[in-house]
């Protein structure tokens, strides 16, 4: 319950936030909402020296358009993403996936760069800003680059941020013609991590058909992953329900699927099978 | 290694200096005496820390008080006004809405926040909203029905 | 916990079975091995700062190999303590040439046991499998160098530490 | 004034410090200069201890010391054992691991610091030297002659009891059919939210010891607690503030409590610990953990025979005070609410490298009425008819009882058919069939659980309990007539201080609020035995009733000479004495307190003003006994009765619960469709309580049925060691609960009341089980054991 002594840094800027994680490369750890660390740092799991609290850099929480794209801030919470009424109408998606996130007072504080920077094999949004194609912008002591979702995450815990650099903002290609998405997920009784997560994005053709598919699924791997096999056995299909349970049995495609107290590797496939038609369903139900 | 901190809990200004590692309920319930908050795991699950931080529901065992800087602290202790029970609380009262006690206060606080978001939340939407709190003695019902309770009492 | 697997190996199976056996490998390639010294034959103390992402611990206790039967077989068998429990764990390797260099099957049980048994439940295979693929990842690009070549880089934390510490000498210069 | 609190739905006096977050718990008591402990516990689930350095620990900044097995050894006793059953064997257990430590969690060194921060910092720099011994977990490994754990014992085998009448073989040999199943119990962990917690403070100059503890015993531990530090009795008090949860987890005597208040002795100070979870899934009790086969014998026409239970009981590693009595009350049960001509049962009581396991909420009886319901729909499945058949045909009739078992019990009271009847009629249960059938052949897994349990309450009577099984009460009206309420039981969230205080407003016809119920200070109460066992109010709320009637008699003979009357003259009616002639037209006299608050003279009271009256209030006479100027001869001042209630049988709640799942076949998830409780606890004091209770029970019942289960690996390893991995069941897990009552009065106490704060563990688990296991016999499946995880169903639907 008590975390181990370590010393703490709220900065102003994000440049100031940057040199001080330059400071001590292994020790120091970026704090954001905090809904990932200060679990693990309570059990002294994680024993970071110095935290750098970039929850006050105020100009990091935002969500807007700008062009075709939607811009979100890493230090936005769950809870503004769920409640975002311009999401709601122009990418449904993040907050349906921010509303199954933990529990109100998770989403309150927790701030989807955290998750994603995270990437907890069973966290809600590394599915969704794998589905909606997300580049992360990420700043270090060599300025900015960005990386597209699907390089970001690496392995179990594992990005490919590099030591220094900070998760800044995540871009999404604003949705455009008619396309449908929905998040399904199965929760944990207890933790309420996913057992499994399946976020679609749809793309459709004026008949309805299939334009594209983008599947990102969390929960069932060491990692997020995009569920190509599926996304390419749907493309160019009437999404007809034959289309879809089809093109759902090959969500573990490639994968080794993770085995726990709760849902073995097995279990754990089956239901992200099933919960990839339902999600692929419900995209396809929502699309306008 | 301490750090200086200013907050205001229950409308009452603070400043303090704390370790960095102290978290936001141990200053709350240690350094205040506010022991209204209660510590019911380790691992962020059961809610019985919950708090308003700026008027958001948080558990206050997932945040360190170096965080809670400059905020505006809600804990159950300040939630009823003039002596006045908040409707949540007359709620809880009314509808039997606690037994052994312990996760009251955090149960109160999150299902404030409920009402606060949503004024005539259905009986799924009160279940979302009390997610983050567990409670062993009630079976949730009549929590359930406490919210209602506050939820018709404040729109009346 | 079970764990098993195969991974192939672009080197000859001689040259694998050479590197598994020598402790500067081993130490640089058991994921987050900090000391390996000599303290017997084939027994090895071990201090292993395991873990993913944020979440680490450092783990003291031996190794040893046994069973040797070059170039095919042989056991690694480690017992680490430290404050976030303990860590024990046995692997039986099999080397088998492979077209492109050698397969190597391992499987073994990792026992944990304290704090991270009892709260990494949902992540504990995750990690184990994790650190293997690591672990003979690097060993593919150890056996891969010739003899009395240097050792290759390994990893992205080492890579990036070297480049950035580069760059933190150009940045202070600057100022 | 005329009361009728009794039966009415009254809000608790105890929740407005509960609300305001300004009630007490352990941790929230502060004393000046506390001192801070943490423990280092094993990580090993059997290992010999070859050194501890704690060198190290003891350099952090704030380190005040550092005790480890052997600074305790010869000074603390060992942890009690309360149980007593022939040839039992019982470990020498400590606070601090001696030689070895026997399970994950076992506590191996403590660490005192200035702060909480330093203690927890100094137990990471103690290094333990173990040797691994071989573990065993399985409890019929265990058994069988696995790893020995405790080496003088020669074997795990802690007991073996047979128990049960009538003829067992003749009884299936006579039978037309059997049926035979394996059944498990899996640990469950008790998850009070308030974990453990004590604070001890030493008076070195007074020797005395104040000890604060979250506990449902205080008397029981203060008895405990003295002989194992060794400081008389009374020189102990215990003081039980606030108490958040228990569920039998806080039926016992800890190690921890015992060497905390031996630390504080040692050091001079006040000394605090309070339990973190992860400590509390390790080292506090589990329940359940049994491994069964249960066997019933029958006619063709549905009528039993008899029923033989053989189980393995995972005592676990050593014994806490009640561990290897559980099994037994599992034992007591086999009966349910059924005519079974003979039942056998077998236990074999096992130690395992594992937590001890304990009384957890229904402790023993929710085996019994798991496997007996559980048999019973095999019963049913085996001649084709439906469950409640196969019930009804066996229930005793309303006018059979006392009934008496073959567990050796005699069941007080009971009319289970009209609660069947009644829970069949709000489900609906013909239609629910219907509509069962009509589901299965649209492909839907719809399934219908019934459970029509008894159960055991009202612990009980002395000579079936291991420290007495009485309660006691003090009641007094103070001079300023307020009612004090003194009782030995020791209510955590059940609501006694709001229904001790209906019985005794009603019987002195007193506002509610001019009543204080106290409880759990041993330096005020007079001994009691405590709350668990559903015995609270049948046991402690009679003590009170009777008490309060003791002081009623005097109160009577005081009035009478105050009204200058003969006492058969007089009688109190609406609150008051009045002479049975003029009450008519006795003076509206007031029943507000005598001494309106603020208005007494300082350092005086006033004069009762008698003179002319025909009628007195009881705080007119509670002023007159104080005053003594005007008492009868021979009567002592004061206005105070002390009971200890002796209950004569135990008491026997029953009810049926009827639950309505749906099997989702695509992943086995399974959800509540409809949850039906009938439950009859006889009187009830307070409805609100009661329903309050069944939820509560219920619920746990859900965890257990669907979610809840403690799980070490083969080495010992606890895997489910936070609120992560054990998942204790949130809102939206559950249904709405339509509940009803019958009320059948207990003959066993002068208040009628049976009990109920088990009820809901002990009845609904079958019935959950029963509904799932129902839903998917169109596979052929007879049984599931606990918990029913989607993955067990989605494999029995898909053959896996």
């Amino acid at each position: 319950m008590i975390p181990a002594q370590f010393d703490y840094q709220a900065p102003a800027t994000l440049e100031e936030a940057v040199s001080l994680l330059a400071s001590d490369l292994d020790g120091a750890k970026i704090l954001a909402g905090g809904h990932s660390l200060i679990p693990a740092m309570k059990l002294r799991l994680a024993q970071p020296q110095l935290l750098v609290d970039i929850a006050r850099i105020k100009s990091l929480a935002y969500i807007r358009e700008e062009g075709d794209k939607i811009l979100i801030g890493a230090t936005t919470t769950h809870y503004q993403l769920e409640s975002s009424d311009l999401l709601k109408q122009i990418c449904p998606l993040l907050p349906e996936c921010a509303k199954s996130i933990g529990d109100v007072q998770v989403r309150n504080k927790g701030t989807i760069g955290g998750s994603v920077a995270h990437s907890d094999p069973a966290g809600d949004w590394p599915a969704a800003v794998l589905a909606l194609g997300a580049e992360l912008v990420l700043v270090g002591p060599n300025g900015e680059r960005t990386e597209k979702a699907e390089d970001f995450f690496v392995d179990l815990l594992t990005t490919s941020l590099l030591p220094g650099e900070i998760l800044r903002e995540i871009r999404i290609q604003k949705p455009a013609g008619k396309f449908g998405q929905a998040y399904q997920k199965v929760p944990h009784p207890a933790s309420g991590f996913a057992v499994v997560g399946v976020a679609v994005h749809l793309v459709l053709n004026d008949d309805g058909s299939c334009q594209s598919a983008a599947i990102g699924v969390t929960g069932v791997g060491a990692k997020a992953f995009r569920a190509q096999a599926v996304e390419a056995a749907l493309a160019g299909t009437s999404l007809d329900d034959n289309a879809i349970a089809t093109a759902a049995t090959h969500i573990c495609d490639g994968v080794d699927p993770n085995g726990d107290l709760y849902a073995s590797s097995e279990y754990r496939c089956h239901l992200a099978q099933v919960h990839a038609r339902r999600a692929i369903q419900a995209a396809k139900a929502n699309a306008k | 290694m301490k750090k200086a901190i200013n907050l205001s809990v229950n409308g009452v200004s603070h400043s303090d200096e704390v370790e960095p590692r102290m978290l936001l309920v141990h200053y709350l319930r240690d350094v205040l005496g506010l022991t209204g908050s209660h510590v019911g795991c380790e691992t962020s699950l059961c809610g019985a820390c919950t708090v308003l931080l700026d008027g958001q529901a948080v558990k206050s065992c997932t945040v360190f008080a170096v965080q809670a800087d400059g905020a505006a602290i809600t804990t159950i202790e300040g939630l009823a006004h003039n002596g006045e029970l908040h409707p949540v609380q007359e709620g809880f009262w009314e509808k039997h809405g606690l037994q052994c006690g312990y996760c009251t206060p955090g149960m109160i606080v999150a299902a404030a926040q409920l009402l606060d978001r949503n004024a005539s939340p259905s009986r799924e939407e009160i279940c979302h909203g009390l997610e983050g709190n567990l409670c062993r003695c009630t079976g949730y019902q009549h929590i359930i029905e406490a919210v209602e309770y506050a939820a018709k009492k404040a729109g009346a | 916990m079970k764990l098993e697997g195969t991974h192939e190996l672009e080197a000859p199976r001689e040259r694998v079975y050479q590197s598994l056996v020598n402790p500067e490998v081993l130490q640089r390639c058991i994921p987050g091995c900090e000391k390996l010294e000599r303290t017997g034959e084939n027994i090895f103390a071990a201090t292993i700062r395991a873990g993913v992402g944020s979440i680490k611990g450092v783990f003291n206790g031996t190794a040893r190999l046994e069973d040797l039967r070059e170039p095919e077989h042989l056991r690694i068998v480690v017992d680490g303590k430290g404050p976030p429990g303990f860590l024990k764990g046995v692997g039986n390797l099999d080397l088998e040439q492979a077209d492109a260099g050698t397969k190597v099957n391992y499987s073994g049980d990792v026992q944990v046991g304290g704090t991270i048994a009892s709260v990494g439940q949902r992540m504990i295979q995750g990690t184990a499998k994790m650190m293997a693929t690591q672990f003979f990842t690097c060993l593919g690009a150890e056996a891969k160098t010739e003899v009395g070549e240097p050792p290759p880089k390994h990893g992205f934390f080492r890579t990036a530490l070297r480049w950035f510490s580069g760059w933190l000498r150009r940045f202070f210069r600057t100022h | 004034m005329t009361n009728n609190y009794v039966g009415q739905r009254v809000k608790r006096t105890e929740d407005p410090r509960l609300i305001k977050g300004l009630a007490h718990y352990v941790d929230d008591i502060t004393l000046p200069g506390t001192l801070h402990v943490s423990f280092v516990r094993s990580i090993y689930a059997h290992a010999k201890i070859n050194g501890i350095e704690t060198e190290a620990a003891q350099t952090v900044p704030g380190v005040v010391a550092v005790y480890t097995g052997q600074d305790i050894a010869g000074k603390i006793g060992p942890v009690p054992c309360a149980s007593a059953l022939p040839e039992l064997k019982v470990p020498d257990h400590r606070a601090l691991a001696q030689d070895k430590v026997y399970f994950v969690g076992h506590p191996i060194a403590a660490v005192v610091a200035t702060d909480r921060y330093a203690a927890r910092d100094a137990i990471d720099l103690i290094m333990v030297d173990y040797e691994e011994l071989p573990v065993v977990t399985d409890v019929e490994q265990a058994a069988a002659g696995g790893p020995v754990i405790h080496e003088a014992f020669g074997s795990n085998i802690a007991y073996k009891m047979t128990s049960g009448e009538g003829d067992i073989d003749a009884a299936f040999a006579a039978a037309d059919r059997t049926v035979k199943q394996r059944m498990l119990h899996r640990r469950l962990a008790p998850i009070a939210m308030e974990p453990r917690g004590v604070l001890a403070r030493y008076f070195p100059g007074e020797e005395e010891l104040t000890l604060w503890s979250s506990t449902q015993i205080p008397h029981l531990m203060r008895t405990q607690v003295a002989l194992m530090i060794g400081i008389p009795e009374n020189k102990l008090r215990v003081i039980t503030p606030e108490v958040g949860g228990g569920f039998g987890s806080k039926l016992n005597v800890y190690g921890e409590e015992a060497l905390i208040s031996w630390i504080s002795m040692q050091l001079g100070k006040p000394v605090k610990w309070i339990e973190t979870r992860r400590e509390n899934i390790q080292a506090t009790i589990h329940g359940r953990g049994q491994v069964g086969d249960i066997e019933v014998a029958f006619k063709n026409d549905g009528t039993l025979l008899g029923l033989r239970y053989s189980v393995f009981a995972d005592l676990g590693a050593y014994h806490q005070l009640l561990t290897p009595a559980i099994p037994t009350l599992t034992g007591l049960m086999l009966s349910g609410a059924y005519k079974i001509p003979a039942i056998q049962m077998n236990i074999t009581g096992c130690f395992t490298n594992k937590m001890a396991t304990d009384a957890y909420r229904g402790a023993g009886r929710p085996e019994a009425t798991y496997v007996v319901e559980r048999a019973l729909d095999l019963v049913a499945a085996e001649l084709k008819v439906d469950p409640t058949e196969v019930r009804r045909k066996n229930f005793p009739a309303s006018n059979e009882f006392p009934f008496h078992t073959a567990t050796g019990l005699d069941y007080d009271s009971g009319d289970y058919e009209t609660a069947l009847n009644k829970a069949q009629e709000i489900a609906g249960y013909a239609k629910l069939r219907e509509e069962q059938k009509k589901a299965r052949d649209e492909g839907r897994l719809v399934g219908i659980g019934v459970s029509t349990y008894v159960e055991i309450c009202a612990l009980g009577p002395s000579q079936a309990m291991p420290a007495g099984g009485w309660e006691s009460a003090t009641v007094r009206i103070e001079p300023t007539g307020k009612v004090t309420v003194l009782t030995g039981a020791s209510p955590h969230g059940q609501g006694q201080e709001t229904s001790f205080a209906q019985i005794v407003a009603d019987e002195l016809g007193v506002g509610i609020n001019d009543v204080t119920v106290i409880h759990g200070d041993t330096g005020v109460v007079q001994y009691g035995i405590g709350t668990f066992g559903s015995r609270a109010t049948a046991v402690g709320g009679t003590a009170v009733l009777v008490a309060v009637q003791k002081l009623k008699e005097k109160a009577h003979k005081i009035a009478s000479h105050m009204l200058q009357s003969d006492a058969t003259r007089v009688s109190f009616e609406g609150g008051k004495y009045a002479l049975q002639k003029a009450a008519a037209a006795a003076v509206t006299g007031t029943s507000d307190p005598v001494v309106p608050v603020g208005e007494a003279p300082a350092g005086a009271l006033p004069e009762p003003q008698t003179e002319g009256k025909t009628s007195l209030s009881i705080q007119d006479i509670a002023l007159a006994a104080h005053l003594a100027k005007e008492l009868p001869p021979d009567t002592e001042p004061g206005l105070s009765a002390t009971y200890f209630f002796e209950p004569k049988n135990f008491t026997f709640p029953f009810g049926t619960h009827i639950a309505v799942v749906e099997v989702d076949r695509e992943t086995g998830d399974i959800k509540f469709l409809r949850y039906v409780a009938v439950d009859d606890c006889g009187r009830v004091i307070n409805p609100m309580l009661v329903d309050g209770q069944v939820h509560g029970g219920i619920v746990q019942s859900i965890g257990q049925a669907l979610y809840e289960e403690v799980v070490y690996d083969e080495q010992g390893q606890l895997l489910t060691g936070t609120l992560m991995d054990y998942a204790v069941p949130r809102a939206k897990h559950i249904p709405q609960f339509e509940l009803d009552r019958t009320e059948t009065p207990s003959p066993v106490n002068p208040l009628g009341v049976k009990g109920v704060g088990e009820a809901g563990t002990i009845g609904a688990t079958p019935a959950i089980v029963n509904a799932v296991v129902d839903a998917l016999a169109p596979f052929g499946v007879k049984h599931l054991d606990m918990p029913i995880k989607p993955e067990n169903v989605w494999r029995i639907i898909n053959g896996h």
